[in-house]
């Protein structure tokens, strides 16, 4: 964890190794995703788009996971709360819209799916489909190709701390474990699976407890830092691209709005217990860290706002414009044409 | 007698059974505090608690699995599916257990036990959260499958359900939880698994649908009567065991007949029905047995144009009901 | 050309693929080392190595799922289930994941891979290892489902199916593996997905089949010449994508149909056929369309009187061929 | 483990408040399960019988096992080798060897199934089938079910290293350990699946090592020694009387023969590695044990041998001449009639 001499003096970023401008674009992608996330629910309050599912409260793990992979080599399988990572490796806020509005451009299916459900070659996210967890054998799968190629890329999954008691969260670590993959598995703790909290959901508390059952690390981050998260990550990382294999990572956050758009979370939890996780929500807490550290200033940190604000206003306006598919596109694409 | 949804029925014959004997439970993804993503156990954790409405863990082959072990004990579990595209991870358990525990153990053991779970669409659930999934239980031998149309039918059979013997996989239509009302009596009562019910007489064309194409088929009948078109609609009500005669009568009432799913064409139970008219009723036909369905593509897409593309509705269904009319 | 066994054209095809393309590897439980339960895999390991016949943990739902991310990266997986009676932990990978992996990406990603697995009965495997599973996964679009019956024909069209663009659900019907033998070129072919194959040209009846019943059914058309019966057998080989033009033409051929699989009745894909048939070719038919079928109980059961009871053979096929010839 | 005064003077068995004749009672049961199995290849290679499944090298897991619970009132959920259980919980040699001639008085399943899918009624031992660890989650139901009764019965479930890496492990022992249940895991490790050896089957390299990730006891025992799986399945039993919740219990071994009548383990694995299991063998040393505490004698051994192989023949005797089902009972029992 850096070096002896210059800890006191080196910012946490710093001695990541992190440039000041990093962790700004980290910021502004984690603002960015939250931004649009917010946006979507006006839009779906409005009754302009039929369905929302949030990325809230978890922007720093997302943000920051992703920025320890290389972009241009790792996969990834995400889940559909993953908004932030996505930005992270390359989707714009109009792609977000797009998908929002079910447009036929929209890239990740073109209007097939929900919002949230990703997938795009551009940048080597393969598509996700709703029933939980079963991305999570994709990307051993990949990471298995990858072995087996001797590529040195590695492969990111995420899934719900609910979603990893399914059983192919069981037989995806077993198999990674088995075969030494390079596979990253990232479990988003946001502490509920829709109304079920952790108590009721997870024997023994502990996602990443589990790791070591597998003879691999299993490693508990602060999920509302960003730059724990990246260590954790670029650790997992270069494990598995020195051939380590697999690491379990669990970063513990909280979902700050509904499940969706579809969900009243009052009838399930305290509105002060939300009260008391916004208290410690990345967005405010990094903020402050850019402060503290003298990278971002009330003024620049106004800007990027109103930055940000007009990059969503201008993704919305050319989503909410863009044609639906055409109907004959329903037959299309069921095998290879 | 009281006008209450096709939802509601479901959550009062739960409540009803609860009551009517102690060891019927109730587990599932929110199926307690929060009562049901679409409220279908509304109120169940308030009145029966915490032991007898178990919010489960995100697992649904434990979900099942659970249920039968709960079953096999002696127990009456209800277990729900969040949705049934999300059954899939229990088909194990579903199809290689609960179905052949009776068999299997030449009757001393049997899972009395109920999984029901919101099917279809229409609702904006894109490709996961609208699939129709009855064909990939309906070839699966010790296993029965109700998939009412009204309230009315949801709460008899759901009691029906509970009280069986053996596993019983019950399927909603999720557009028809507050779409559909209808009459259903205070006071206690059965529909029996296993009997279909003519839910209109006619003479021209016969219809056999069920769920929510069953109202499709009804609308469509109501509006061809103005041109001159008599329509006979048979409601399945039970896939599985299936009501042979039921299917046969209505097929010799008109001698044409149109089957009507929402599930996909190819490999659907409509090809069951119209394999079971063309053996057992075949000279009765006076044209070829037509089948309206939902398209071979694996499901339904999320943008309103395709998904609109994809759901049968009482145009289309009226349309086909008019070619066989004038076969 | 050589005469080879049903099962040895399986490890040919399999150690012919690995050759031709690096991207052809195999995973699965015991298909390594021991070379599969069966012995389908023998000699892979030795000449691929442990990298490209890959033992796998006892977890199918894992097998197939590491299969799909690795098809989706690029690579060729042939992934062999056990039994098919043990891909139900598989289902919701399947069904949910490769099926749909294509439609829900708009053609971005695919899954070319295939699942081969020994169905079907008559070998004392009992309950759970002699299902026929086809009609659990026909309703299922983004699917393919070859099930050959000849050495040939598995040569054939397992190449093809490696070859092929999507998931194949390869069935190998485990009575044939060393009991049917055939002659297969020594040279590189491939038999199309999705084309059926008359096995047997005849005038009176027309039987449609695969796999196993295939061969009850030349057998009994060969017996029943000596009576004067003319039976025309179409071998469907492959049951998603259907071949629905020579469907219709063998249906024309004779007018009277017969279709005969292992698997059970109800539900079973007979049921399409036979849908297909009358919605399509009503007014070629001489005879109501019939369908022989396993019994619509669980499975088949161990003991040698009950499998034998389940168990089609060629007398039954005899009998229901007599029946539709004398209609 | 034993009071202070009296551990040099007593033997194990009566430091776990076992009596002679109980223990005497538990080599029985070993030697009768073995020389049932030994005999059901003898009659399989003679082509009477089509089919063998082993419990040869777990015998004193299961019979230690079964020991350990309530033969009244608790239940099993076990699994197709545990030969050694069934004849603790109350089958006979006779029940054993209809089932493997397939006959109709078979209590199992009436000749449907294959030898070793066990299921009785009167003993509460519920009918399993051929795909592994299912019976793992219906043993959890049975923990609920009596749970919410209030009844003080545990169930117990068995199953295979191999078949421990199933989803149906992971979903069971988390709903298990959420709602702390009367139930006992015990895994049967003989270190093989089929041909698949731990190595390539099991990150990690230890079942037990995984009850911690859900918050239960992981006990690992020697599964040669019927006196340490006896122990460690009375605490759990114990502990699960007492609302404590379930315990997952790794018992190792080794499988002394082919996976079954139709393996042939001399292709995956060095003969030599058998002979050095044979040594360890519960059967040869238990008795040795036996002896060592002059419980068992040379001629009380030889008279035990003797009478355990006219058992064996009188059960084969009977059951060959039993009669098969009736061809109409294929029919029968699909649904309640
Ligand atoms: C197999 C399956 N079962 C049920 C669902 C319905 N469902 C969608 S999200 C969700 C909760 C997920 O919780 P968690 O894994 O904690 O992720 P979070 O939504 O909290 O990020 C459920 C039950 C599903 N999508 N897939
Ligand atoms: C779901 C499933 N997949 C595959 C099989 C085939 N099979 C039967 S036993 C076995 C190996 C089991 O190994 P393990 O769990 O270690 O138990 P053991 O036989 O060694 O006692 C396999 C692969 C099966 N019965 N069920
Ligand atoms: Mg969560
Ligand atoms: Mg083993």
């Amino acid at each position: 964890m850096g070096s002896e001499e210059s800890v006191m003096e080196t910012s946490r970023h710093e001695a990541l190794g992190l440039s000041d401008d990093q962790v700004l674009e980290m910021y502004r992608t984690m603002l960015l995703a939250r931004k649009i996330d917010e946006r979507m629910w006006l839009l779906n309050r409005a009754g302009k788009i039929p369905f929302v599912i949030s990325c809230q409260g978890q922007e720093a793990t997302q943000v920051g996971a992703a920025f320890a992979l290389d972009r241009e080599k790792d996969w990834l399988c995400p889940y559909y709360r993953d908004l932030g990572m996505m930005l992270v490796f390359g989707q714009t806020a109009k792609d977000q819209m797009l998908s929002a509005f079910a447009r036929a451009e929209e890239p990740n299916s073109a209007g097939r799916q929900m919002p949230g459900h990703y997938g795009d070659k551009r940048f080597r996210v393969i598509s996700g489909s709703s029933p939980v967890t079963t991305q999570l054998l994709h990307a051993v799968g990949v990471a298995l190709a990858g072995k087996m190629e001797k590529k040195d890329f590695v492969s990111l999954t995420s899934f719900g701390e609910g979603s990893s008691n399914q059983g192919d969260f069981h037989e995806g670590l077993n198999f990674a474990g088995v075969h030494n993959l390079p596979v990253i598995f990232m479990c988003e703790n946001n502490k509920y699976a829709i109304s079920v909290p952790i108590e009721k959901q997870l024997a023994g508390g502990s996602v990443a407890a589990r790791g070591q059952g597998y003879g691999m690390p299993g490693i508990s981050v602060d999920g509302n830092d960003p730059l724990e998260v990246y260590e954790a990550v670029r650790d997992a990382a270069a494990r598995a691209r020195k051939g380590e294999g697999p690491t379990l990572i669990e970063a513990t956050a909280y979902r700050l709005v509904p499940h969706s758009s579809d969900d009243d979370d009052r009838t399930y939890r305290e509105m002060g217990e939300v009260e008391e996780a916004r208290k410690k929500d990345s967005l405010v807490q990094f903020k402050k860290y850019l402060e503290d550290v003298g990278i971002l200033s009330t003024e620049s940190g106004a800007e990027l706002e109103r930055e940000i604000g007009h990059i969503v206003d201008e993704a919305t306006e050319y989503a909410e414009q863009a044609p639906y598919p055409d109907p004959s596109e329903t037959y299309t694409h069921v095998y290879a044409e | 007698m009281p006008v209450i949804s096709y939802i509601d029925a479901v959550t009062q014959a739960l409540q009803e059974e609860m009551q009517r004997d102690e060891k019927v439970f109730v587990l599932g993804e929110d199926v307690g505090v929060r009562g049901g993503v679409f409220r279908a156990t509304d109120g169940l954790y308030k009145e029966f608690g915490a032991e007898r409405v178990i919010d489960t863990p995100l697992t649904e082959s434990a979900i099942a699995g659970v249920a039968i072990g709960a079953s096999v004990y002696g127990m009456r579990p209800v277990a729900e599916m969040q949705f049934a595209d999300f059954i899939m991870p229990a088909y194990n358990q579903i199809v290689s257990e609960a179905a052949k525990m009776r068999y299997r153990s030449n009757n001393t053991w049997y899972c009395p036990l109920v999984i029901r779970a919101p099917y279809g669409g229409g609702v904006h659930g894109a490709l996961y959260h609208s699939q129709s999934v009855e064909k990939l239980f309906a070839g699966v031998p010790g296993l029965k499958i109700v998939m009412p149309s009204t309230p009315y039918d949801v709460k008899g059979l759901l009691k029906s359900a509970i009280r069986d013997e053996d596993p019983v996989l019950f399927l909603e239509h999720k557009r028809c939880y507050r779409l559909i009302k209808g009459e259903v009596p205070t006071e206690d009562y059965t529909v029996p698994i296993g009997e279909a019910e003519v839910k209109r007489e006619g003479d021209d064309v016969t219809v056999i649908s069920y769920g929510l194409t069953l109202h499709f088929a009804l609308k469509a009948a109501e509006e061809l009567e103005k041109e001159g078109i008599s329509v006979h609609v048979l409601d399945l009500r039970t896939i599985i065991p299936l009501d042979k005669e039921a299917i046969l009568e209505a097929t010799v009432k008109t001698g044409k007949v149109l089957i009507v799913h929402e599930d996909n064409l190819t490999g659907g139970f409509g090809g069951e029905v119209s394999a079971l008219i063309s053996e057992n009723a075949f000279f009765e036909l006076d044209a070829p047995i037509r089948r309206l369905a939902g398209p071979d593509v694996p499901a339904m897409p999320y943008s309103p144009p395709l998904e609109k593309e994809f759901m049968l509705n009482p145009e289309k269904v009226k349309t086909a009901i008019r070619e066989l009319a004038e076969f």
